[in-house]
């Protein structure tokens, strides 16, 4: 096997476990951490795209390493973003998560601003 | 290359199982570290598939920043309570490892089933490359074959920081980004944040440097650039500048400014948004590489910092 | 040569995920902050080794920026470590002598 | 024949091999946070230390000498005030005796 095809299946079972993250972690910031997951296993996979398409002396076809690497700082951002507005939920209503049905927190975590 | 194979074996398994761990964790802030881990590892991946510059990106940005920000964020947030700690019912976890299998195995599919020869545009970003007078083909396409995309992301990063803001209470509007302040630092800490600077600013300008030929670039070198910026802010040598400091407003836009410009000029100049005039490719691409560079470190870090808190005294008590 | 080199990399690489098991033992968060301390310094020897080994140029720029970023994440952790415990100063967020969070203190003896 | 130089480099890796085998052992076996801290950074300075010593016959330019010393320095200098903060860290409140000489964090 090449080491292409390993890394391959290694981004599959990455993008598999961040999936899995992501639907069964109710915290909002481990759902944060599992989506980076799937994000990274996606751009595994575009590697092997690219390590496949080595060509005209280069090691890698470019054009999809030049995509992960936008992808990347654009991942970086939107993770900041949702960062933020994770600790924004908490600041207002004190939840940690998503589940609109429990709003249940802590007597003195609550301060309601609105 | 079957001499590499235990070394390729063992990256993947690392790299899987410090997977599981950041999604199994039992807590956030343990799952945040083993992230950090996991994209220390996930880099030397990146070099076997021959791809330094994502590797590059991949270690500062992926794994440094994000590691730091989920660490941060892990630390400041109020604990969970039980009834949020709550998993899925065991149905619901079963049925989605499903639908996860089921997507990995297709992906894996995929992975196995790919064409051969491969397609690729090596070729064309070949041949191409002259024409810019860069020798590094990622930079080459980043800036000259698809630079529509290097525009879109460097807006997407002002717009982002611009939501991140729009998140502050109105009455702290105005005030410094608060979220990397911390208890008065140690001498250790600080001694760190004053002899590392000038070696990573060092670091993030070479690493800009040679991206026009070798692995580097803009994107890598401003994160460096604010890797260090913010460790001089955690280490409580510098603060913040306030949102509405105008000098950082235009630190933050100047890199997308100049590069719409020089594309608006191309217009005029070669015919096309975005084209560069014959022989002045590598000039202008330097130009616009160095702006934005600046603008992305200014941007990175204050994405970091997080929106701006209003400045209460009382807020140091403890 | 490379043969060896590739070999060293694999035996350095093995060793510092054996560490890893003190990810999984802790007890406590520094512990697992020196398991990712070695992960590091290791990863950075074992990348040099496989860019020696390999002829591929620029692997000591990326061990240099693998060098500056793992000091950079330690300090977070550490300082994200006197805020998880009770230096929290946002009053609405009250943190300090909660059962559910033994995990996140690091500190106390041994 | 190995050449000297090849000989040179094989000592040195093996032995900063064996320096980051002991570190782990160290890591795993040792009772508690700063004697762990300890073996780490044993391995930290002379296992990567030695690997560099060993890789620098291998390479040709001196540019990349140069790269290979900064990046052990750089890892030198990290190391030393990780460990001081980490051990702050783990610092039973107040200090102990063992710990009086040092300032507070």
């Amino acid at each position: 096997m090449s080491e292409a095809t390993l890394f391959g299946l290694c981004g599959a079972a990455l993008v598999g476990l961040g999936l899995y993250g992501l639907i069964c972690h109710p915290g909002a910031l481990r759902k944060i951490l599992a989506f980076n997951l799937i994000g990274s296993g996606v751009f595994l996979l575009f590697g092997i795209v690219a390590r496949r398409g080595a060509a005209s002396g280069f090691g890698g076809d470019p054009v999809p390493q030049a995509l992960v690497i936008t992808g990347l700082v654009v991942a970086f951002a939107a993770t900041a973003l949702a960062v933020a507005l994770v600790l924004r939920l908490a600041q207002t209503s004190g939840r940690t998560g998503l589940d609109p049905e429990r709003p249940g927190q802590p007597e003195g975590t609550r301060r309601t601003e609105s | 290359m079957s001499l590499t194979a235990p070394v390729d074996l063992g990256l993947a398994l690392l790299l899987l199982g410090l997977a599981v761990w950041v999604i199994a964790a039992s807590a956030t802030y343990r799952a945040a570290e083993g992230f950090i881990a996991y994209g220390l590892v996930l880099a030397l991946v990146w070099v076997r598939l021959g791809s330094v510059d994502v590797a590059l990106t991949e270690a500062a940005l992926g794994s440094g920043l994000t590691g730091l920000l989920l660490l941060r964020a892990a630390a400041r947030l109020p604990p969970a309570d039980p009834a949020e700690r709550a998993r899925p019912a065991k149905g619901v976890r079963v049925l989605a490892g499903l639908l996860c299998a089921v997507v990995t195995a297709g992906l894996a599919a995929v992975v196995l089933l790919l064409p051969e020869p491969a397609p690729t545009l090596a070729p064309a970003a070949a041949a191409s490359l002259p024409a810019t007078g860069v020798g590094n083909p990622v930079t080459g396409v980043l800036l000259a074959y698809r630079a529509v995309d290097t525009l879109g992301e460097s807006i997407v990063l002002v717009l982002a920081l611009i939501g991140l803001w729009s998140l502050a209470p109105d009455a702290a509007w105005g005030g410094r980004p608060g979220a990397l302040t911390t208890a008065p630092a140690g001498s250790a800490l600080r001694f760190l944040a004053q002899v590392l600077p000038p070696f990573g600013i060092l670091v993030g300008i070479h690493l800009l440097w040679v991206g026009a030929d070798h692995p580097g670039g803009k994107f890598q070198g401003a994160t460096v650039l604010a890797a260090m910026w913010v460790l001089v802010i955690i280490a409580g040598l510098r603060r913040p500048p306030p949102v509405t400091s105008r000098a950082t407003r235009w630190l933050v836009v100047v890199g997308s400014l100049i590069f719409v410009g020089i594309g608006a000029a191309g217009i005029w100049l070669a015919e096309a948004f975005l084209a560069y005039p014959d022989g002045l490719a590598k000039p202008l691409i330097l130009a616009i590489e160095a702006a934005l560079t600046l603008s992305v470190a200014v941007i990175l870090g204050l994405l970091l910092a997080g929106p701006p808190e209003a400045e209460r005294p009382t807020e140091r008590r403890s | 040569m490379p043969e060896f080199l590739l070999a060293a990399a694999a035996f350095v690489l093995a060793t510092v995920a054996l560490g890893l098991v003190r990810v999984l033992r802790g007890p406590s968060d520094a512990d697992r902050l020196l398991a990712a301390q070695l992960l590091g310094t290791g990863g950075v020897a074992a990348l040099l080794l496989l860019g020696v080994a390999t002829a591929e140029a620029a692997v000591g720029d990326l061990a240099l920026v693998l060098t500056l970023l793992a000091a950079f994440a330690s300090v977070g952790f550490v300082t994200g470590l006197g805020r998880a415990d009770a230096a929290d100063p946002r009053p609405e967020a009250t943190a300090g002598g909660d059962p559910e969070r033994p995990d996140e203190a690091g500190r106390g003896p041994g | 024949m190995m050449p000297v130089q090849d000989i040179f480099t094989v000592a040195a890796v093996t032995l900063g091999s064996l320096f980051f085998l002991a570190g782990t052992v160290g890591l795993l076996r040792f009772p508690d946070t700063l004697t762990r801290l300890h073996a780490l950074t044993k391995a930290d300075n002379l296992g990567l230390g030695l690997v560099v010593l060993g890789l620098l016959p291998q390479v040709s330019s001196p540019l990349g000498w140069i790269g290979l010393i900064a990046v052990w320095l750089l890892a030198l200098l990290a190391g030393a005030t990780v460990g001081q903060l980490v051990a702050g860290a783990v610092r039973p409140p107040d200090g102990t005796p063992a710990q009086r000489g040092n300032p507070p964090a």
